[in-house]
């Protein structure tokens, strides 16, 4: 099931790029499932998405918490907490 | 009548203003966020997540609509680099009753915070820091709940 | 900081929230009245005591900043004839936190309805009266109390 | 004891004037009874006076109950209860 993650802030940095097209194995349920499987794809990775408390996450442009479900997501973004306003 | 703009150019505060107070209802509450010059900071950059950015804003406005009487909602989010004093955020709502502008105003600017995906980046001098989330704006955003 | 004028010109919102936003405090909120335009008014009329009125003004901006951490109070009343659309009345605070500066202007609205000596004429086409004062106003200030 | 009367809104309309000097006799003592002695004065102050209720005061330019004493009060304002803002 192919999927494209989104990193923002020091999430980018670290990963060293803001989007990619992933295709995560058939027990990749969960988004953190979807996490822990990341950070095998570089040593960047591992570094950005090493704490799980540091980071929250969308599908689809709406914010779930990291327990949930990937169903049929076509746009998942994981970053920090916001700091906007 | 909401409106919603996350932009790089400064926020024109007269025009926001203006544009609620032509709504007619008497009374207008506005919050607006200044980059502060007094703790070393020269420059802040603002990131966000295009096109949730938007929406999450829309749905914020949306629910202060649905909870106070108001005739007019604007949210304006300042995105990439400013300078202190630059504007970052404006709320403004417009209501026959300054108390339902008032505290859809505090409303606005509580969930924004929490609810919206922006982050801000600070230099000062030649250092730069991604900013921490705070707590209180976690517990500020759950007295509305 | 407090500005308060009690004038007879147009208030400049522009001018008084520029003024706020450069007490470097990061937050600024704002209350405006705007004479309504939906129920029939075709000119307002405001008149006040002169001396006590600033002084009322005065006092009710030193009891903002005695109760929150303020950078700046500013309170402007317009006084003399003005028609639908005009600014009557702008308060403004700016704060560090947004919560004292939105409160705060809860606040100077409240109080300035029931503790300052304003009185409001309204002319309908040929018509006049002297408005009434409301009892949701009382109760609006004692809420502080 | 002469004092400087105010008068603002309908009851300066009422009076006739905005501001008088009076002398009331010894007797008058809080500003109620100066608001009985007023009416007196004429048939637009005896208007504008009438009903205590709907009338509010200050004494040297800060607002006080009808009950207030004049001590040696300078300025005393009559007018209806306020409606800025």
């Amino acid at each position: 099931m192919a999927v494209t993650v989104l990193y923002f802030a020091w999430v980018r940095e670290a990963v060293g790029r803001g989007e990619e097209k992933v295709d995560p194995p058939e027990n990749v349920r969960t988004l953190s499932d979807l996490i822990a499987w990341l950070r095998g794809r570089s040593d960047g990775h591992a570094e950005a998405l090493a704490d799980m408390d540091r980071l929250r996450a969308a599908i689809d442009q709406n914010f779930v918490p990291l327990e949930a479900e990937l169903g049929d997501a076509g746009e998942v973004a994981i970053f920090p907490p916001v700091t906007g306003g | 009548m909401i409106r919603v703009s996350v932009q790089p150019a400064p926020i024109e505060l007269g025009i926001e203003v203006a544009a609620l107070e032509e709504r007619g209802a008497g009374g207008v509450a506005t919050f607006t966020g200044v980059v502060r010059s007094d703790d070393g900071v020269t420059e802040l950059h603002l990131e966000h997540y295009p096109g949730m950015t938007e929406s999450a804003l829309v749905g914020i406005a949306e629910q202060a609509m649905a909870r106070w009487d108001l005739m007019g909602v604007t949210i304006v989010h300042r995105v990439g680099p400013m300078v202190p004093g630059d504007r970052i955020v404006f709320v403004g709502t417009a209501a026959s009753h300054r108390r339902a502008a008032l505290e859809s105003c505090a409303y606005l600017i509580d969930r924004l915070k929490t609810d919206a995906p922006f982050w801000k980046r600070e230099r000062l001098g030649s250092d730069s820091r991604w900013v921490e989330a705070r707590d209180s704006d976690g517990d500020a955003a759950a007295r509305w709940d």
